[in-house]
Order: structure tokens, then C-alpha cells, then sequence
């Protein structure tokens, strides 16, 4: 297994230069996702209108999984209805967390960057965490965890 | 980097000592391991090991309860340990020797005891601003039981106790001082007989969290003459589940009891029971004979090689470390401490250490990243988490080496 | 004696087991050991020492809190007991699988935990009149905190539980039952489904202490709806120093935790810590890593086995020693019940126990003789002490053979 | 090792035959000692004047070595003065307990034949019970416990 797999370039990229790394102000929802493992600590805001994401951004700091895969998350959901949403979640964390998932992640564009992730078991929960926290957004939870 | 290990000598045989620690000899994706993560954990010499093995395939039985060859035998080696342990750390009696699972147990066991017996609403408990959650939680939890105060000593930006503010924090209300000796977070070694002598002064007993201090260094219970300590075998080369609490026989014999079972009571009625004597009042249940016995032969594996050639070459290693760190671009060393041992806690910036991490293994290097069970030390440092590579005496000068190597791969890695 | 070893026929192939307890292959005072402590302590096979000198030697690292491969080895090693050991008793999920000291420390978790979130007081608990003290002393623990009452479900002189008497004894203050499956004094075992069913009908939560049903019999946390079950590594050929507190997810997540420190938070600061998830909210501290890993090479073995061969086994060992009890001459067997594994508790007209426990032993043969931690058992029978034999798969009937004739010494040394 | 060397004749005949096995009433002082290991009990009786042990006697249940020690010791100490019982005691103790002891109980007649219990370090508790209770009598204390 070769490092690079998990630092792909598009990895390395949206890490140093987050998409949408910004604050979206109320009325738009929001969620804090906390990994106190590792520390990785992530806000999640999006705007929803006509089932539609609006806008999704998120702030944060954590490693360079997390940042990448929330940068990834909201440059993809922008535009997308919910139930797409739906979707893309449950193929993504299918395709992370079990271990004989069919689902391919490279069909979902830049997204399958992550596929990777699943071969280092260690460091799946830093790509689900945004994830985890859209979803509490959406619900209007408060914070989510994962570790 | 300017030095490597190559030109660098030392008094100390290290790969004498290696050779006895099996898990050491492995590779990790391809590479040598170089496990410096031993502030979480330490490897085990094949000695402990056996002395595991040996006490399941020739001597097992339950202790104190029995009368035939075996138990008589598995008895006497289970005491031999305490025996070994008490002297060790030169305590007045084997009665103040109370087995627990580990450094965990025993700080709840003594929050508990110590708490049912001292603290009343409105009590004051000081405990130190680098603190392991094994020695805040339990108080944090005592304290909200029975409505007492948790006072925390403040540390430095150095990472050093704020020892001129330890007299204000001290008042008539204080019951109990609690303070790491080394910090495994930081590395900070605290001045803990300035602090016993202060409370001393008061009259308040002081309890000491000495987990990170027994891998490396010398500990005399009646020179220090700490009212409790605590330790935990896994870090100092000994088993998993087993550790220490210390006390004071006079403190001891008025604690009350922490769990109920067998072994810890002497007559049980459904309407009286009689408690035993030390140290079985505090041991309840079937102990971990195996870890006893296990921690029995670390500390004579420790005593063979001398705990301060242990120590001497330590700091030979650490400084080495350190002086590496400094001079490599963007890290930053999070403690910097006048008195340190065995940990070098750092952050690199523009990466996560958790990325250094992932990294560093990949490189053979066992480093750990997180919070290491001391959220307020990250926060008074502000930083999310830090990398910490930390040392016992079977490492090497190349394997620093190999670490700061490593550490140049995230940069290739993440820039 | 009518019957011997020698005409007996077995389905089990008994000495196929025995080589994989190296501890069972010795001599005691020049007499081939016969190991019937079972209820004490389990020998362990090679292949649970084997699982921890491996472990040891090849993985050793701390839990949870790693990103480097060893502590990821260690980490999937330690979860993977807790599946293992989920799936052998039928528990829901591994959320409700916490690994404790051993069945003393689940005991006083629970008494603990559910004392703080449901025990005001004038709540009333009941236990049995066949307790060990470690299902007994936790709760009067608890009761003299709390203000609580503890009431006894009386035995009859077979060693039963008076289970008419059950519901007499429940009132609307009833908070909670624990009972023990299996008697370590006298072998009973009871009918804890009833006693379940009986409970529930009235929401009350019952506890069972399986510590000496694991080794013998097979048990399903769905099938039998208790609301917690505890038991114990050792006793199951495992290592000593781990056991485990099964409890019905919805409770544990009520309760509150135990010990604090180390992983059961999820975040600390000096004003609020918020606990982790289950099943780690009651696992504060350092786990015993290699205990665990070593209760579940347990588990591996006796299923390789099949707990229904050894529990037809061990019918027959129980039933050829029952008979050779009864026809011996002097001998009272303490505990007839019906229902019985494991266990021959006796006592020898104008012998007193421990001289009975030090005259077979001189013969090779290891029983236990004392109060059993079950000082009112012995009360109840009027006895200061029994003597005990008790049983595992790997016992032969020329073992039995060898404690009867043991036996025979005992007069001829004392009268 | 031979367990005859442990059960000699003289500890069994004591054991059946006990000697002033019965209570005395008050006002002499007695206590009790109890061994919870192995549910030894035993209480001792006696009844000192002028510094001299007029009568002690015992009662109680244990095993052989422990009722035959008391038998043993009640014969033996009748009579004796209360310096000649501590010099006993002590000597006693330290030759059943201590590892290097070189007090030789021979001297002291039929108690000689508790020396053997030193070679069974498990049942040296049985026989020092029965002295450490009368320690505790003469102590006016209630009771002991060996363990
Ligand atoms: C300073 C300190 N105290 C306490 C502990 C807790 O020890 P354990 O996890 O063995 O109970 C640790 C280690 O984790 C520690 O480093
Ligand atoms: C029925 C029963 N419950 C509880 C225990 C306590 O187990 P442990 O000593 O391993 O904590 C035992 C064994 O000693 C037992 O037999």
C-alpha cells in the first residue's frame, strides 16, 4: 500500500485550499462534528430551499482527510436536492464502512478520491465525519460525534 | 540536521537490552518499527512475559483462599510481588501496597474512599492544570457528588506548575492535594517535594500521580513521603490490567473500603460485615494474579539494568530528540519545560497531527497524535491535538533519527 | 466403593483436552496432580497463554487512541473479544459487552451505577440466601449509603432457592433482583428464567451472576431477557483480571458511569466533561488489553469444544462423584438440589475441613475447603467450612477415583 | 515431607480428646479468635491470681491443628506465671513464624510437637490462633483474628 493512495493530489489540494470554508450566517442551519480522537473538529452550515441545497460550507480544523472531505462535500452537494443528499450519504458511507461494499465511489466525480480511505481503516471516521455533521445539520441537531 | 546517531556514543548497551523485548524486532509497512510511543504504552521483556506464561502453565491457582501445593504456591508468588513492589519503591510495610487494575482504578479508588471519609459540601480539592483525565475526572466526579470545589493549579506557557500561586490557591477548606509527577502530555517533570512540603505544612495530604514517572526513574515513598501514589504496570515494561495505589498505612487504615467481595471482608452477615486487614480491605475479588506476578518480574528487569542508567541514557536520548526538533523548520515543541523526561509533544505547521501520524507509521515510526487523555493542557495550548513521540531506554539515536526522517516525509507528503 | 474409573465409558475424549493445559501435567508431593478447584480457578489451555505471549510479543500497544499500526492491530484484537464474546452469549450488540476487572468489579459497577440512578431511600433490592459475597457485599454497600433494604430470598435445606417465597417478598419498593445462576458453595443451579419472568411481570430488572455457569453451561441473553449478567474470565480457562457486565443497551445507556478517566469522556474541561458512547463510557482507563484478547482465545476453545459436550461430560463426572459421596461412609454432601453442576460440597464426620483440604493434598489432589466467600451459605447449614470438589471438562474419572481414595486418609491420619 | 510429621499422635489425640475444653464463668476474662480462612473459632477462658494462670481453658471449632494447639497450650500453661506465658507466647511465635527462628519448641515438652508446623507454612495460622486469643484475653481485649 502506497501513501499516496490515501494523499492523492486532489487530497493534498482541498486540504491546502478548502472550498467554501466560510460561515453561512442564520437562518441557514448548522451542526458541529467532533472527533476527539483525533481532535478534528468541523461546522457544517447549509442553506436549504424547494428541497434544494442552496449553499452548504463548513469551518474547521482537523487533518487533512477531514478538511479535503468536507472541501469535496460541499464543492459536490451544491445544487443537489435532498434526496440526492440522501443518497450520496449512504453511498459514501457504505462504501467506508462496510466491508464488503459494492458501491464505487469513482462514479461520484471527484469523490472518488475517498475511496481509498477505506484501506486505512484508522483514518475512515476523519473522511465521515462532514458527513455525519451535514446530516445533523439537516436534522437541525445540535453536534454529532464520531470516533 | 546536523548530528546522527553515528557519531553520537554512549555508556549504555542498548542493544543488550533490546534483544529481550520481542515485539521490538518487527518490521512495519517494510520498515524497521521504531516504537515511540511508549508514554501509552511500554513493550514487555520476554522476562515478563514468561514470568506470564510460566505462572499459567506450572503454578496457577487462586490466592489467599486455599490449602493445597498450588494455591499455597500462586499465593506466595502473588505476595512475592507485593514484597518485590514495596521494597522497589521503598514503602514502610506491604500493607501499603494495594493492587488495583491500573493508575485509573486506583485514583477512583482513592477519590471514593478518600472521598466518603474527608469531603463534606463545600471541601476544596486542588489537582494541577496538566493533568491526566485519570487523575481530574474521578475528583471532578467526587466533587460533584458531594457539592466540594475543584481548585486547578495553573500551569505556564513553558508548560512548568505555577508553583507561586499554589499558597493562594491553598485555604482552611482544602482536604486533598493531587498533582502528576511527570506529565505525559508535556514531559513536565513537577517539583512534587516542593509541593508535599507546603502541604505538608497545612496539614493537608497530598496524593501523586507517578504513571510516567516509574518507567524512568528512581521513586523512595519514605523520602518523598507523599501520603498516596499511584501507578500503572503497562507503562513500566509489566502487564496490562495491573497498577498501584500506595498509601500511607495510617491513611489507609481509616479509608473505607471501595468495592465489596470476596477476600476484602473478614466475616459477612446479612446484618454486619467485618472488613479485613490491609491491604486485602482494598482488594475485592479474584485480583490479576498473572499481571501481579508479571509487574513482580518488570521490576526486577528494571532493578537489573538500574533505574538510573535508565534514566541517565533517557536524558541523553531526549536531548538529542530535542535538539533535533529544534532545529527542524516549522515544528513547534509544545513543553519546554526546565525539567523534563520521556516525551517530546510537538505540532508542525500547516499539517494535522493526526496526518504526521498516518505518515510517520508508514515509515515504521510509532508515534502518538491526539489529545492523550489531556484535553485542558491542549487548551490552554491552543492546539487541537499534538504529536508525541516518547521514549523508553530500548530506543535508539537512530531511531530519532528515523523519526525526524519520517518527519520530513510530511511535507513531501502534505505540500 | 462399588464403581472405578476403569468400567466407565465416556462419548468425550477427555484426554485429547487435557494435553492443552500444560498446568494439569505435574506432580503435587510426588503424586500426579488432580485439579478439582475448578470453581476457584480454571486452568487455562495453550492456546490462551499462547493468545497473550502473542499478543505481547507481536502486538502490543495501547487501545483506541492511535494511528499507528500496532496500536490499529491492538485496538482490532481487543474489539474483536468483545465481538466474539457478544456473539457467544447471544447480546444484541457489543455496545452492551463491558470489560471489567472481573465479576467483582461488574458486580460493583452495577451496584454502583444503578445505585446512583434508581436507589433513594426505603427502595428495597433482593438477593438470595446463596450468594457469593461478591453479589452480596456490593449491595449492602449500596443499601448502608442509601438508606436502602436488602432483603433475602431464603434457601431450603437442600440448598434451593424458596422460590414460593419470591413473591411474597417483592413489594412496590422493589428496584431491583440479583440472584446467582450457578451456587459456587453448593453447586445449585437456579431457575433463573422463572425468576426473570417473575420479575418482569412487575418491571423489575434482574441481575444474574453467571460467574460459575460460563464454564459449564451455555447462556443467551435474548432467549433468557436478563436485564444484566456477570461473569468472569478466569473461571472460563481465561486469564485472570478481566470479566465482563453484560447489560440491556437501554440500561446502560441510563446509567451513569463508574470510574472516570481515560476514554469513557468524550470531551473534559474544567467546568463540564461529557461521557463517551457506549460501551466505553465503562471502560475509564487502560483496559487489560491482553486479558481480553486472552478471554477470547477462551471462548475460541470452548466452542471448539462445544458447551453441550462438556456439559453432558460433566453431568457424568458430577453424578459418579455424587455416588461415590453418598456411598461414602462419614461424608454430607452440602447441597442436594435437583438441578446441581460442578460442585460436590461435603463435610466428613470429626474431620474438620481444612485438615481434609491438607491430607488430599498430600495425596496430589487440590480441592478448595473453607467458607467459599459464602460465609452465609455456612451459616445457613451450620457448618464453619465444607469441603469442595469441583469440575471442568478436563477432570477424568480416575481423578475422582483419586479423591475418594484421598479421603480414605483422612480417617486413617485422624483417627 | 511426611504428613505424619504434621498429624502426630499426640496432635491427634489432643484433637479428639481436648483437653479443658469448657468455659469458665466470669469473672475470669475471655476472648475470641477466629481464623474466617478456614472458619476456625475458638474461645479462651482463664483465670489469673497473682500473676499466676490458675486455670485457662478453651472452646471453640477447628480443625486438628488448631484445637489440638489449644489443648496443648491450656496444659501446658496452667500453673505458669504471667512472665513464664509471655516468654511462651513469643517463643512460640517466633519459632512457628519467623524463618530463621532458633528457638527449638523441644525444650518446652509436648508443645514440641507443634514445631513440625512450620514445614506446612499453610497451617501455621491454625496453631498460633489459640495463643494470639489468649494474648487477647489476658489483654482484656474481645477478639482476634488470624488470617
Ligand atoms: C499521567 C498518567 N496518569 C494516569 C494514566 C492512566 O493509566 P491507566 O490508563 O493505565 O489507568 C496515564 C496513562 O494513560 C498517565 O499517563
Ligand atoms: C458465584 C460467584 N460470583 C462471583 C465471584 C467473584 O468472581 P471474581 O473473584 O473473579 O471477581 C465468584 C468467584 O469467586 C463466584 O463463584
Amino acid at each position: 500500500m502506497d501513501l499516496r493512495e490515501l494523499y492523492q493530489q486532489v487530497i493534498v489540494d482541498h486540504n491546502r485550499n478548502p472550498r467554501n470554508f466560510k460561515e453561512l450566517p442564520p437562518p441557514c442551519s448548522h451542526a458541529e462534528g467532533h472527533n476527539p480522537l483525533c481532535g478534528d473538529k468541523v461546522t457544517v452550515y447549509v442553506h436549504v430551499e424547494d428541497d434544494v441545497i442552496q449553499d452548504v460550507t463548513f469551518q474547521g480544523d482537523g487533518c487533512a482527510i477531514s478538511v479535503a472531505s468536507a472541501s469535496l462535500m460541499t464543492e459536490h452537494l451544491k445544487g443537489k436536492t435532498l434526496s440526492q443528499e440522501k443518497d450520496l450519504f449512504e453511498s459514501v458511507h457504505d462504501a467506508l464502512t462496510k466491508k464488503d461494499s459494492e458501491i464505487d465511489l469513482m462514479h461520484f466525480g471527484k469523490l472518488g478520491v475517498l475511496a481509498n480511505v477505506k484501506n486505512f481503516p484508522m483514518r475512515v471516521k476523519c473522511a465521515t465525519l462532514c458527513w455525519h455533521t451535514l446530516e445533523a445539520a439537516l436534522a437541525n441537531q445540535k453536534s454529532v460525534t464520531t470516533e | 540536521m546536523s548530528k546522527s546517531a553515528h557519531n553520537l556514543e554512549t555508556f549504555f548497551d542498548v542493544e543488550r537490552y533490546r534483544k529481550d523485548f520481542p515485539a521490538l524486532h518487527q518490521e512495519v509497512h517494510g520498515k524497521p518499527l521504531a516504537y515511540l510511543d511508549n508514554a501509552a504504552t511500554a513493550q514487555k521483556p520476554q522476562q515478563v512475559i514468561d514470568a506470564i506464561s510460566n505462572y499459567y502453565s506450572n503454578h496457577n491457582s487462586n490466592v489467599h483462599r486455599g490449602v493445597h501445593t498450588l494455591s499455597g504456591r500462586a499465593t506466595d508468588l502473588y505476595e512475592g510481588s507485593r514484597e518485590k513492589i514495596a521494597k522497589y519503591i521503598n514503602a514502610k510495610s506491604t500493607k501499603e501496597i494495594i493492587f488495583t487494575k491500573g493508575a485509573t482504578e486506583a485514583l477512583n479508588l482513592l477519590a471514593y474512599s478518600f472521598g466518603e471519609h474527608a469531603i463534606s459540601a463545600g471541601d476544596e480539592i486542588i489537582v494541577s492544570g496538566m493533568e491526566h483525565h485519570s487523575n481530574l475526572v474521578p475528583w471532578q466526579l467526587l466533587c460533584q457528588r458531594k457539592n466540594a470545589i475543584l481548585k486547578i493549579l495553573p500551569i505556564t506557557k513553558k508548560g512548568e506548575l505555577d508553583l507561586a500561586l499554589l499558597p493562594e490557591l491553598i485555604s482552611d477548606k482544602t482536604k486533598l492535594i493531587s498533582v502528576v509527577h511527570t506529565s505525559n502530555a508535556l514531559g513536565t517533570v513537577n517539583p512534587i517535594e516542593d509541593i508535599i512540603n507546603i502541604a505538608h505544612t497545612q496539614n493537608i495530604p497530598v496524593a501523586i500521580d507517578g504513571s510516567q514517572a516509574l518507567p524512568h526513574t528512581a521513586v523512595d515513598m519514605q523520602a518523598l513521603d507523599a501520603d498516596f501514589f499511584i501507578f500503572t504496570g503497562h507503562k513500566m515494561f509489566g502487564p496490562t490490567g495491573v497498577g498501584v495505589l500506595y498509601g500511607k498505612e495510617a491513611w489507609l487504615e481509616k479509608l473505607p473500603p471501595y468495592q465489596g467481595g470476596g477476600d476484602m471482608i473478614r466475616t459477612v452477615s446479612y446484618t454486619h460485615s467485618e472488613y479485613n486487614d490491609l491491604p486485602y480491605k482494598f482488594e475485592a475479588g479474584t485480583p490479576n494474579i498473572a499481571g501481579v506476578i508479571g509487574l513482580g518480574a518488570a521490576v526486577d528487569y528494571i532493578q537489573n539494568i538500574g533505574i538510573h542508567n535508565i534514566q541517565a541514557y533517557e536524558t541523553e536520548l531526549l536531548n538529542y530528540a530535542t535538539e533535533k526538533a529544534l532545529a527542524f523548520d516549522g515544528l513547534n515543541i509544545i513543553g519546554q519545560a526546565e525539567h523534563k523526561s520521556g516525551v517530546l509533544s510537538f505540532t508542525i505547521d500547516g499539517v494535522h497531527p493526526h496526518d504526521i501520524g498516518t505518515i510517520v507509521d508508514f515509515e515504521g515510526v510509532a508515534i502518538r497524535t491526539g489529545h492523550h487523555c489531556a484535553m485542558p493542557v491542549m487548551n490552554f495550548f491552543n492546539v487541537p491535538a499534538t504529536a508525541r513521540a516518547s521514549f523508553a531506554f530500548y530506543n535508539t539515536f537512530s531511531e530519532v533519527d528515523a523519526l525526524f526522517v519520517a518527519l520530513e516525509k510530511t511535507k513531501d507528503m502534505l505540500f
